[in-house]
């Protein structure tokens, strides 16, 4: 189907940082109309591949070229000029512009070197509905969540009339909904011969869009299939080098919820933000958040964390009202919050893995006392391994990590506070599979030691395997909690789009 | 026209004709003592003598001293008085005053305006006389010997006008004896802590160092602490000069540690009220009034220390 | 962020219209307590005293919309007065020879000092410094004293009023509103502009978007030597003579001006309205002072920083409540004041 | 033990660059010179000081004159003295993402209270009476540093914004203590701390290494070094790991007005003088230098109290080389202009790239249109 000729090649190419190898001889090729999924566990090098053909980083060895030409891009406007559009990993937006400028920034339409804004609000309207996304364009960036910033950012991709068009984990926080819209528009691009690379650590959508497969592994590649011919089974192997033990069995290991509740929300609320709303988290027990893009999930964490501050409605612990008015209220009676966005929300990029695994457990500490070396070493440590964050340094500033490492610091940072209310948004966000089923796992046996878990995740599957009860929220109010017995995917579906619990 | 332009209603603040004369001060800043001393001298005596005085601080500033220059005109003050940041550039704001018939009068600073219309007077004191004063101290002190003298110089801050002409003034009378050396020649911001700061240097780079020369008494003040630092006796083992006169440093003089003080008075204040009622009144006034400016030797010093108030 | 805790981003302008509002009543104040204040001519004379420090000032707008800073300015301004000075008086240039060329220069050296700062990744605070150091370094080598100008067409730009109605500019007060009003373009309307807010949003994305952040960055930096020779031009205008110790410390007022407009010194927001503002409001002070004649030098410095202080609190407390942000912590200020310039 | 890796890791982190870009290119060869970050200023400041060394040969002597060490390397320390002292507070509030102004003022506002109260006593040379003096002085800088936290952290005013008022007015509250005039005093007690000595040592230099000692302890020691990178790193993210940033922030300006204050009593003390108009007067920009010269970004986060020191100790070196190789003072800025320049260039890990080693040199302006290798 793809003619014979790629129009991308890689060949050779190595890459160091600072006490790792994150490209070794790595290969890679893109056929024009095809779409080429980019496999590894997370740290495997595919966004260090992406970021050195797009001159973000320079090559230390290893060639590139592009329709035969040779091409080493000065950076990602040469790229950008030369027909390669890119979705980099993590959202690479500015939050102070406004949502249509940052879809049309660098590609204004002008006249007489003049911004037309009135045909740039509408040129990027229309990109967002070509995604059925409709928000207003003239919105701050900032106030969208990261969902919504990951659709933004698509948006901007696919308007250029690109050669290559590669997308780094553009998925990692979208549901079914903007997945399938996202879908559509790679086929409909695919067909107009454009060539795609594709990165994400979800299986079925590889299996869904994808005709091509490369896998790397520590920053090797381990080889270039045809999706067809590969089972999902081989191609984990392939990716953790090892086989993966199924987690379909985790459902029995759920184990029934204490009855005493440990937070209730009663008629709790924020305008512009959530409809007031009760929900009720037991001990030991998993309640599952579900719901669309921008229903008010996140709103409802961080409500109930007091990021920000309800006006309406009360909190119980316990069964006695406290103020949570602020994050540090929150944690000092138990509550801990994973972020959805770790990047602007979650981790001190320039601080190591170290001192942000601590972080959160030091400030309720307080400056005055320390947590002693040995502890800190210790704790890290323990959740390094626990989590398989690489390369397990505790020195390395998380900046130097994966994105999906990142995320496991961060998780990693929450969990060391052995909190009663564990809220987590997104918690698997660009988590490669392996990683994966341990949180799940981890999640599951924390719950069994009778912490409470708040689970948010834009995929629903997974809401569904681990949580007792799954509270479903519809246009920023909660419509549903139904208890999880025999519950499945389709039902929370229609619960979501009919609003009616059945 | 004169920015007096759209300025209707009268003078702020009770200016304006009448009786009692109404004069605009714009002094320099605060930078010193001195310059305090001189503003204190200006307040005082136009209490004493009846005059309404508005005073405005520059703060270093040219444009805030023309600023308040204009506003003046606009509040119709009947005389206006200032102290030049710098000799330059004023010839537009004095024309407005001109245009307005307000009479201006310059204070400690001349202006190198070519059309000496503009101002009616200038008091103040001469600093290039100031500089030839030490100078010639220098000389006679050193009358006869032939060794080499080795001079330091604390200067004032760079490109200030006092500093350019003391050094100039210091400068020209010492060049004719070639046996005069300044051997090191460094600013010391007028201040104290720089003048110890430098000297300090000085003394470590120079060991033979006769005399010192400091554009003003803060510095030579300083350099005194530097030189007792390094175990010398400042005014013995090293001579040393300096122009102000302000009281610390005739104490320093009485005390024998400096050697020679060119006055350069501050106190023109009741001078410059006679003047300013002069020139309201429309009398004739002298384009060019000299402060009286003496010099201190430490026995004119301790005579005169007792009614030295700054 | 916690912007999205106010989902309308209604207090977009808050900032700007706080500090207008406020400026009013500060002008009002003024008039109340002295009578010549409420001449309209008081404010065109802030204006004519201040034209300099608007240009400059304006050029200070796009660096720290960047997200940067530039401490050169004052003494660039400082090197034109004396360049042009010292070339109209003792090399008895003609005037159309001496204005492109130091136009030229402090163009230059803006855009070394910009080169340096993006291709060797050294933090504008100390390059700039640097140029600081080094523009008032040359003017002393031209000369320690003051250079008067006698230039005929100086002297016209000087002395020349347009009038308006018994009201008078300078010429200068012209040249600054143009180049304020070129300027508010180029932010809005330009690429280059909404570069400059994409960048000081931030440097990395900007660069991952694949917008010419060298370019911008580098070109910010010269606009603002531009600015600054503009500003040294207009004030020899002003001052008819070219001294190395004019404009110290003008980098502070410039800087003052630009952040008392609502911008962020963390820049990617802001407004050159509030750039303009920003230098009335420090006009209008300076204004007060004089026009007060009863201050003592120390007072004067106290009443200054008195009123700034009423001033930035009360524009505060309004911009906190007008984008309806919890009482802000003091982390989240910047960003409930954000003003994206979204059109 | 482990506390000296941790310090090597520390040190590698923020040599790998404040940009916002993932790393630095080139950062794998980077590493083994950014381990000792240090190393760089410390090889300026050695450099300026042997540049001495050829003008005035006696340079790096160093005698005991009347039972006190003596020689331009003491000098460069204890003039030095003031400017650590308020780069050391600098740093913290720089750490926290600020900024303070208001230093010079608050030296000039320090000296001039406390040498007031002392020139009121009866006997200046009673100690209880000049410790009393220092006290208030002190008391009265932490008061003003608190002002500036409160306007920061609790009204949440731009930290230049907010502490420029404090400079401005300050320097007036200066003026307004010493009435314009230079309050002289004579009092052996108060001359010690500036200019005084014990065991031959400056006892200057003794309270800049105590002050040193102190910030190092709050800092490295407590977690408060850590909270306040957070906070200056990325503040949103801090707030939500629930540490108290206005705290944090209120202390950094709090400690930075002590040592301002120290600084003060330092530099009055120093000459038995009290000058309000021109003690400290741009003294924050000397301090802020010395700082980024020291490798802490202006951007908050990552900071280096070795650093500060350091770059404290270059700025000084500086000047007195200025002074000792007798440059003109026309041509002192421009001296200085070069310096300034050369250091941030060695300094500079982009540079050192671009020029010692033969790379690939970054792209030059990125703009131009694709070159003609990728044109299709
Ligand atoms: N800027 C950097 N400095 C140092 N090391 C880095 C840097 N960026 C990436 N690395 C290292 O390179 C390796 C590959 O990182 P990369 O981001 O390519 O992984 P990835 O395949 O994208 O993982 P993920 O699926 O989590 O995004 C990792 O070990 C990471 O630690
Ligand atoms: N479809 C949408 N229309 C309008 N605004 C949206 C939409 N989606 C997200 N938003 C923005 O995102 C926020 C709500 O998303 P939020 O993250 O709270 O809900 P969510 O269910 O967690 O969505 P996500 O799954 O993206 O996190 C609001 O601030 C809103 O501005
Ligand atoms: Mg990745
Ligand atoms: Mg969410």
């Amino acid at each position: 189907m793809a003619d014979p000729r790629p129009i991308l090649t890689m060949t050779g190419i190595s890459k160091d940082f600072p006490g790792v190898r994150a490209l070794a001889d790595v290969g890679f090729r893109l056929f024009p109309g095809e779409v080429h999924a980019l496999m590894g566990e997370n740290g495997a090098g595919k966004s260090t591949l992406i970021k050195v053909l797009t001159g973000v980083y320079d090559v230390d060895q290893g060639e590139i070229a592009l329709d035969g030409e040779p091409v080493r891009f000065s950076g990602p406007l040469q790229a950008r000029q030369a027909g390669v559009s890119t979705v980099y990993q993590e959202v690479n937006l500015c939050a102070n512009l406004s949502v249509a400028e940052n879809i049309l920034i660098g590609r204004e339409p002008r006249r007489f070197g003049a911004i037309r804004w009135a045909a740039l609000r509408r040129r990027a309207a229309e990109l967002l509905r070509r995604l059925q996304l409709d928000i207003d364009v003239t919105a701050p960036l900032g106030t969208c969540s990261i969902a919504v910033q990951q659709m933004v950012a698509i948006a901007r991709a696919i308007d250029v009339s690109a050669k290559v068009l590669i997308l780094d984990e553009p998925t990692s926080s979208l549901d079914a909904g903007e997945v399938g819209q996202l879908f559509q528009v790679i086929k409909r691009l695919k067909d107009e011969g454009i060539a795609i690379l594709f990165v994400t650590h979800f299986l079925d959508q590889v299996y869904e869009v994808s005709d091509r497969v490369t896998v790397l592994r520590n920053g090797r590649l381990v080889g270039e299939y045809l999706t067809r011919d590969l089972s999902q089974i081989d191609l984990v192997g392939k990716m953790i080098g090892k086989e993966l033990q199924v987690l379909e069995h985790l459902d029995e290991e759920r184990a029934p919820a204490a009855p005493e509740p440990v937070v209730e929300a009663r008629a709790l609320g924020r305008r512009g933000a959530v409809a007031p709303f009760d929900l009720t988290v037991r001990r030991g027990e998993v309640v599952g958040l579900a719901g669309l893009l921008g229903s008010g999930r996140t709103e409802v964490a961080r409500l109930l964390f007091g990021a920000d501050r309800a006006d309406h409605g009360r909190i119980l612990l316990d069964g006695v009202p406290v103020s949570l008015r602020t994050p540090r209220a929150a944690m000092g009676r138990g509550l801990a919050f994973c972020s959805e966005n770790r990047r602007t929300e979650g981790l001190v990029e320039e601080l190591t893995v170290r001192e942000n695994i601590i972080l959160a457990l030091q400030a309720v500490r307080g400056w005055a006392r320390p947590i002693p070396r040995r502890r800190q070493e210790e704790l890290v440590g323990r959740y390094i391994q626990a989590l398989r964050i690489t390369p397990a340094d505790p020195g390395l500033p998380v900046r130097a990590l994966s994105g999906g490492n990142q995320q496991k610091v961060l998780l990693a940072r929450w969990l060391i506070t052995e909190p009663r209310l564990l809220i987590l948004d997104e918690p698997t966000r660009g988590i490669d599979v392996g990683a994966k089923a341990e949180i799940q796992r981890l999640v599951v046996s924390l719950s069994k030691d009778g912490m409470g878990v708040l689970f948010i995740s834009a995929e629903l599957e997974e809401v569904l395997r681990l949580s007792h009860r799954i509270a479903v929220l519809r246009d920023r109010r909660m419509v549903a909690q139904m208890v999880n017995e025999g519950v499945d995917a389709d039902r929370v579906m229609r619960v979501i789009a009919s609003g009616e619990s059945s | 026209g004169g920015a007096g332009g759209g300025a209707a209603g009268g003078g702020g603040g009770g200016g304006g004709g009448g009786d009692t004369i109404t004069l605009g001060f714009a002094q320099v800043g605060a930078e010193s003592g001195w310059r305090t001393a001189n503003t204190k001298s200006i307040q005082d005596s136009a209490k004493a003598a009846g005059i309404d005085l508005k005073f405005s601080d520059a703060q270093q500033k040219q444009e805030n001293q023309i600023k308040a220059i204009r506003s003046y005109i606009q509040q119709k003050v009947d005389a206006i008085a200032f102290s030049p940041v710098v000799e330059s550039g004023w010839d537009t704001v004095l024309k407005e005053a001109k245009d307005a018939k307000i009479p201006v009068l310059l204070t400690d600073r001349a202006v190198d305006s070519p059309d000496t219309s503009l101002y009616r007077t200038f008091i103040g004191s001469d600093f290039v006389v100031e500089g030839t004063k030490a100078g010639e101290w220098l000389v006679k002190e050193y009358e006869g010997k032939s060794d080499p003298v080795n001079i330091v110089e604390l200067q004032g801050t760079t490109g200030s006008a006092p500093a350019n002409d003391r050094k100039k003034g210091f400068g020209d009378v010492i060049a004719a004896d070639p046996k005069f050396k300044i051997i090191a020649s460094q600013t010391g911001d007028f201040t104290r802590a720089k003048g110890k700061e430098v000297m300090e240097a000085f003394l470590k780079a120079h060991k033979d160092i006769d005399v010192l020369f400091a554009h003003n008494d803060d510095m030579g003040l300083g350099a005194i602490e530097a030189i007792e630092g390094a175990g010398l006796k400042p005014g013995v083992d090293i001579k040393i000069i300096t122009i102000d006169a302000v009281k610390d440093g005739m104490q320093a003089l009485a005390d024998g540690k400096i050697n020679f003080i060119a006055e350069c008075s501050p106190l023109l204040g009741p001078q410059l009220m006679d003047l300013v009622k002069k020139v309201v009144k429309g009398e004739q006034v002298p384009q060019r009034v000299l402060t009286e400016e003496t010099t201190f030797t430490p026995e004119q010093a301790k005579a005169a220390l007792p009614e030295r108030k700054y | 962020m916690s912007a999205r805790s106010s989902y309308l981003p209604s207090g977009r302008y808050v900032p700007v219209l706080a500090t207008l509002a406020l400026l009013a009543v500060m002008y009002g104040a003024g008039a109340l307590r002295y009578e010549a204040f409420g001449d309209g001519q008081v404010i065109l004379n802030v204006f004519v005293d201040n034209a300099f420090l608007l240009v400059v000032a304006v050029g200070m707008t796009f660096v720290i919309l960047t997200g940067g800073i530039d401490l050169s300015v004052g003494s660039v301004v400082a090197l034109t007065t004396m360049l042009s000075a010292s070339l109209l008086k003792d090399q008895a240039w003609p005037p159309y020879a001496v204005l492109p060329l130091v136009l030229l220069l402090g163009a230059l050296l803006g855009l070394g000092m910009g080169c340096v700062i993006h291709y060797f990744e050294i933090q504008p605070f100390i390059v700039t410094l640097a140029g600081m150091f080094l523009a008032r370094g040359l003017c002393y080598t031209i000369s320690t004293a003051s250079i008067p100008i006698d230039d005929p067409f100086w002297r016209s730009m000087a002395d020349s009023k347009v009038r308006l109605a018994g009201y008078f500019v300078s010429p200068s007060v012209l040249v600054a509103l143009v180049v304020v009003l070129v300027a508010a373009y180029v932010l809005g309307y330009t690429r280059l502009g909404r570069n400059v807010y994409a960048i000081g949003g931030s440097p990395g994305s900007a660069l991952l978007m694949g917008l010419p952040v060298a370019r911008t960055r580098i070109a910010v930096y010269t606009i603002s030597g531009f600015c600054s020779a503009l500003g040294g031009v207009l004030l020899s205008f002003y001052m008819l003579s070219g001294y190395g110790l004019h404009a110290v410390g003008m980098e502070l007022d410039a800087i003052a001006a630009v952040v008392i407009g609502g911008t962020l010194l963390t820049g990617g927001s802001g407004y050159l309205v509030g750039t303009v503002l920003g230098v009335m409001v420090l006009g209008v002070i300076q204004t007060i002072i004089t026009f007060d004649g009863t201050l003592s030098s120390w007072w004067t410095k106290i009443v200054i920083g008195v009123l700034l202080f009423v001033f930035i609190v009360l524009q505060r407390l309004i911009a906190a409540r007008g984008t309806r942000s919890a009482p802000a912590a003091p982390e989240s200020a910047p960003l409930t004041l954000t003003a994206p310039p979204a059109r | 033990m482990s506390r000296e890796t941790d310090a090597v890791r520390d040190e590698r982190v923020v040599a790998d660059g404040e940009s916002d870009l993932v790393a630095p290119r080139g950062a794998g060869r980077m590493r083994g010179l950014a381990r000792h970050r240090l190393l760089w200023p410390v090889l300026v400041l050695v450099l300026l000081l042997l540049s001495n060394l050829i003008f005035t040969p006696g340079f790096f002597e160093i005698e005991v004159r009347q039972g006190h060490l003596y020689g331009s390397v003491v000098d460069i320390v204890r003039f030095g003295a003031p400017l650590i002292l308020v780069a050391l507070g600098m740093t913290l509030v720089i750490a926290t993402g600020g900024i303070d102004l208001s230093v010079g003022s608050i030296v000039a506002i320090c000296g001039a209270m406390a040498c007031l109260r002392i020139s009121d006593l009866g006997d200046q040379n009673e100690v209880t009476g000049v410790l009393a003096a220092i006290g208030l002085a002190l008391a009265l800088s932490l008061v003003l540093g608190l002002w500036n936290g409160a306007l920061i952290a609790g009204v949440g005013v731009q930290p230049i914004i907010a502490t420029l008022i404090l400079m401005v007015a300050g320097r007036g509250l200066a003026q307004l203590i010493t009435g314009g005039q230079i309050i002289t005093i004579n009092s052996s007690p108060y001359k010690l701390i500036g200019a005084g000595y014990w065991l031959t040592l400056p006892f200057s230099i003794l309270v800049a290494l105590a002050v040193t000692a102190l910030a190092v302890l709050l800092t490295r020691r407590t977690a408060l070094g850590l909270l306040i990178e957070a906070v200056g790193g990325n503040a949103e993210a801090s707030r939500l790991a629930g540490i108290r940033s206005r705290r944090i922030m209120l202390m950094a300006y709090v400690f930075c007005g002590f040592c301002a204050g120290v600084a003060g009593l330092m530099i009055s003390s120093n000459v038995s003088s009290a000058d309000g108009n021109n003690a400290g007067l741009w003294i924050e920009l000397d301090a802020i230098l010395a700082v980024v010269i020291g490798g802490t970004p202006l951007a908050g986060g990552r900071f280096s109290i070795g650093g500060t020191v350091i770059g404290a100790l270059i700025i000084q070196a500086l000047s007195t080389t200025i002074y000792t190789i007798g440059v003109p003072p026309e041509t002192t800025l421009l001296f200085k202009a070069v310096v300034v320049t050369v250091v941030c260039l060695v300094q500079s890990p982009a540079f050192r790239a671009r020029v010692f080693r033969r790379r690939a040199p970054r792209p030059l302006p990125v703009a131009e249109k694709p070159k003609a290798e990728v044109a299709r």
